[in-house]
């Protein structure tokens, strides 16, 4: 779905990152974690491509609070890379914007009864609060791993705290939290009968993906990708799977048959 | 007034509007579905198909530029067989004529492409790219050789009784000799036109962006080539033209219609905006009713130079 | 650290950082000093000379496309008496390399430009400019045929001892082969890429923008394409190259080095900012200390592939 | 000069037509009616180049409203007619803008004593105002005739009456003032010892300057012409002079030899 959203609210929650608000249509209600959206920065041709980001967020302001009637909205936690990102850092309330939501296959939350472990580097937390919000609402035991390589990259872990997630820190500076990979830690609470999600940069998604294969416990991850459209049609955004070889290749859309990925899906070599 | 006449006639083929989706931004249709009135649109251009399936390059294959795009697919596409079985039923069922874009690896297999698309009842016409290296011949490319591209023509019309439009590359010096050998050796329109190449750098990796290091060049940023070369290509060769290139909105594409394009085709503009092409045929017609046009045909060529 | 060295070799002229201003940009120098220490880039190229005055085209001669702009200026200048008399005294004073940029309108006129710069002191190279048309061989232009440009570039090298740059067009199928074919003649180093040629169309007048109907595509919206170039012809031909195209920033400017080319120019970009070239060659120095580079030849071609 | 100018009001004073004020370094104090500036719209490479306006007033707000010290302004007066203008009149308090000023040749304000009369169509009054403000000040006898399609076109014409200068207006409709033309009724004021300073579209131009020579009253004109340096570098902005011939050509620069111009100086047929 395409439609024109108004910025709410946009603030800096640790420096470099953004915390945004924006109203959404009712049936964006239906938005499952690991869901994504593009957004158009600008009606300008610069930058001329959507960008993507994950939900953070999905919710409704009743309407004691939005003014006569409910008001769902999306948030996204993005984090200044480039000359988007840095657009969509002066928006403030009242500035519009275009997205195109929800795209991507979201999430598997898994049986219920299994201990979930979040794992996120850095940014890569971002849609792991909607998903923990979700996987607590249905009663389920919801562990998080938060990495990052100091304590900026710590991210909004009070709001997980606040649904009664417990969380895990570590810093590769040990800033805050433990001092090391957030694997490290991660990897003394491997068991079977529990599931990893995660998101972060790519070699930690690897290593979290190989270790959840030795221990033998069943792993999502989400992945990026450089995106055009969003919606399976460009062929831009692929990553090899499994089985890819030169001789029978194997590509996967990261828009459309991700972001979110069973780990043995992609090869990680 | 009336509603303007938004029909124009295309190598035999009637448009309901000038509005064609450009190969390889609009999949193969069923993608953009929920985002546009499939039948609101002139003709649906479907990803560059071969015989066989092909895997394209690897990742990173797209990225931003000032003003456009650079990609470098690889042509990845299911292959004839799939396109047969998985995506023309779909097709089949929506009243747009779907016009296959098709290429070979090979001057063989841009012929056998073109037979077995010419059984298909569900497709009104294909579209031949040549922007294509001819592997036989060290990789000089198709599209950018006059006498390379005349084989291709040639043999595809051998190949099909279909209307057949060849589509060409920018990467030329001179763009009139191409679309000349193409009409001499049998071509029924010609599309113009495919990326410019170029490149992007990753100044800290000290690497090219894209994995294939050079890619296509597409968007707003090309549209001033796009331009040119459609009138210059109207004023020497008297087959209908379909304009591609940066085209965003009605006013865009009205441009090229009065450089001498019969119709345009929508590219990257459906990436930023999925109903981009049923916008722009609206945004055309809009226009035809503010200035009071009662066709759409008759800005075909009308600029005044 | 020390200040990391800029300074960059090129065809025998020592530059003190490797920013230049693209000729036809930059006036004769003069008109930029209120924005710019001319004493802090690299060389100065002047617009386009010729050996007789010349009127340029009629207006409009230019306009703003998505990304970048079309100029149709017709080479307009003063002419090479009017240089040397009115110009290069205010040039001599400054202490930065000063090269010519020439083009003739017959053969006979490149090689009469070139011994009349020859002459003079305050010139310390030349660039050709071979992206004319050839009056005589009925418009074919000298920069889009190999034979054409290498009889260019023949004569002005017979009369001229000065490092000889030439400017190359985008507008061909294989700039290796133009390259290649000026570097055979005798060039000292290459420039690219001189303007893409586009069109602008005023869709209410139904009319082109440009009086001139086509012009030469700057700007950001080209780097791509002049990327892809200085990259192909970096790993082809042993001359230095000047890249030239869409450079806005000192990032661009270090792209173009790591792509091959020794020395960069700048446009369109002094347009926008007029202190552009000087504002480029400190964002480039910056960019060494931060990235503890010692010397910015070391850039030069180091794209890993 | 180029600098950074902060916008400290714009207002859409009629349908489609803004007035704009921005702070300026003191040195802009010295800018002369008729001159111009380059205004760069935003800093992304769209719209790419810069947009040319002339100064409808610079002025300085004194240290007691300005807060502190006394405040150079620049005021530009402009017509939205595509993109550049358009995103300019989404401008407000705060937003940052890049200028290049002054620019050009200004109007010769000519011997004292004569009668002064501004002629201005349409958007073609922005520069006059402060013409006007100049003349007045050296104590001059200053009439302004203003022409327009219709009322909406008719700009500012309080601030002139304000400066006691003595209007005509005139639209093509007789929306507001007399019926037609504005040349119909500059004529009826032309006689020698008058001066007149003209700016408007070009048919207006052309009109004015051959009925000026006609009556021998010394004429001068504000051109425009599209740009894209502003300083004389690019000779994009050309006009032909008066002898111009394909043969003997004779090119004059809006920008540097403009943008205001005798009227003989020029072709104007
Ligand atoms: C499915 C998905 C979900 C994402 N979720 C989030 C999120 O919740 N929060 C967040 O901060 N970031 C997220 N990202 C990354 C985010 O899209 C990029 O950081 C952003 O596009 C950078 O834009 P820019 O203009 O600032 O950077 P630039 O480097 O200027 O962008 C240039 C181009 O590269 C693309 N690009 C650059 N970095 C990335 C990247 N890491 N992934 C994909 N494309 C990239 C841009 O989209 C653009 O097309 C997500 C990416 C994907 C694919
Ligand atoms: C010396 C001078 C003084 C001017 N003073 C004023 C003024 O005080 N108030 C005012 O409203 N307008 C003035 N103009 C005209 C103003 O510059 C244009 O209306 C404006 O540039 C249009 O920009 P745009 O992006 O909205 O239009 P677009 O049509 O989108 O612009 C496209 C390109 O064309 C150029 N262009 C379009 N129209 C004109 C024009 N009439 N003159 C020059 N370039 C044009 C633009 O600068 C831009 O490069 C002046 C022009 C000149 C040359
Ligand atoms: C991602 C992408 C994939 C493309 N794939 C094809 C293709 O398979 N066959 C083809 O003929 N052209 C292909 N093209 C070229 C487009 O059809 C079109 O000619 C070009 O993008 C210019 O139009 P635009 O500026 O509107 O995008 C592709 C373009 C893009 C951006
Ligand atoms: C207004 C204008 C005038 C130009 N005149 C000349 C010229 O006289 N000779 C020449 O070799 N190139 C000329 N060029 C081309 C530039 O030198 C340069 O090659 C081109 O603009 C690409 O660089 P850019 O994108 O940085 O502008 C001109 C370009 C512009 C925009
Ligand atoms: S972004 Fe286009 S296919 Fe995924
Ligand atoms: S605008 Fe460049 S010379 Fe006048």
């Amino acid at each position: 779905m395409q439609f024109k959203s108004m910025v709410v609210s946009n603030v800096e929650v640790s420096p470099g990152y953004f915390r945004m608000r924006m109203t959404a249509p009712k049936e964006l209600e239906k938005t499952l974690p690991g869901q994504f959206l593009m957004l158009k920065v600008s009606e300008s041709i610069d930058p001329l491509l959507r960008r993507p980001f994950g939900f953070f967020d999905v919710g409704v302001l009743p309407a004691e609070y939005a003014g006569g009637a409910d008001q769902t909205y999306a948030e996204i936690l993005f984090k200044v890379v480039g000359k988007g990102t840095k657009m969509l850092s002066t928006l403030h309330h009242g500035d519009l914007v275009d997205l195109l939501a929800p795209l991507g296959k979201p999430f598997n939350p898994g049986p219920g009864g299994e201990e979930k472990l979040l794992v996120g580097g850095g940014i890569g937390l971002a849609p792991l609060y909607y998903l923990a919000k979700e996987l607590v609402a249905k009663g389920e035991k919801v562990r998080l791993f938060a990495g990052g390589r100091n304590r900026d990259d710590i991210l909004c872990i009070t709001e997980f705290e606040r649904l009664g997630v417990e969380t895990y820190v570590s810093t590769d500076d040990g800033t805050l939290g433990e001092s090391g990979l957030v694997t490290e830690v991660l990897e003394r609470h491997l068991a079977p009968g529990k599931r990893i999600f995660a998101c972060g940069p790519t070699p930690m998604l690897r290593a979290v993906a190989l270790m959840a294969e030795r221990h033998q416990v069943p792993c999502q991850v989400s992945m990026e990708a450089y995106m055009a459209c969003g919606v399976g049609a460009c062929l831009g955004c692929v990553l090899p799977g499994a089985a890819h070889t030169e001789e029978t290749p194997d590509y996967r859309c990261v828009c459309k048959d991700g972001p979110v990925f069973d780990s043995f899906e992609l090869k990680w070599s | 007034m009336h509603r303007p006449d938004m029909t124009v006639e295309l190598a035999g083929i009637t448009l309901r509007n000038p509005v064609m989706t450009a190969s390889g931004t609009f999949g193969y249709g069923a993608e953009f579905a929920e985002h546009l009135d499939l039948e609101s649109i002139g003709a649906l251009i479907t990803k560059g198909l071969s015989l066989r399936p092909k895997a394209g390059n690897p990742t990173p294959r797209i990225v931003e530029t000032p003003g456009g795009m650079l990609n470098a697919i690889g042509l990845q596409n299911v292959g004839i067989d799939a396109f047969i079985t998985e995506k023309l039923p779909y097709l089949a069922k929506v009243n747009t004529p779907v016009i296959a874009n098709l290429y070979g690896n090979t001057l063989e297999e841009y012929g056998e492409v073109a037979s077995r698309l010419d059984a298909l009842p569900g497709v009104a016409g294909v579209e031949v790219n040549i922007s294509c290296p001819n592997v036989k011949q060290g990789g000089i490319v198709f599209g950018t050789d006059p006498a390379a591209a005349q084989e291709v023509v040639r043999l595809v019309r051998r190949n099909t009784k279909k209307p057949m439009i060849v589509k060409l590359s920018p990467n030329v010096t001179d763009v009139v000799v191409m679309a000349k050998a193409c009409a001499d050796a049998g071509a029924d329109a010609l599309s113009l036109i495919n990326t410019l190449t170029g490149m992007a750098i990753d100044l800290d990796r000290r690497r090219p962006v894209l994995a294939n290091v050079t890619g296509g060049l597409s968007g707003p940023a090309i549209k001033p080539v796009a331009l040119r070369m459609v009138w210059q290509v109207a004023r020497a060769v008297k087959l209908p033209l379909i304009g591609i290139g940066g085209i965003m909105n009605g006013r865009d594409a009205l441009e090229f219609l009065l450089a001498g394009a019969s119709a345009v085709q929508v590219g990257t503009a459906s990436f930023l905006d999925p109903g981009a092409a049923q916008r722009i045929a609206a945004e055309m017609e809009q226009y035809l009713v503010d200035h009071k046009i009662a066709a759409v045909a008759s800005l075909i060529g009308a600029l005044e130079v």
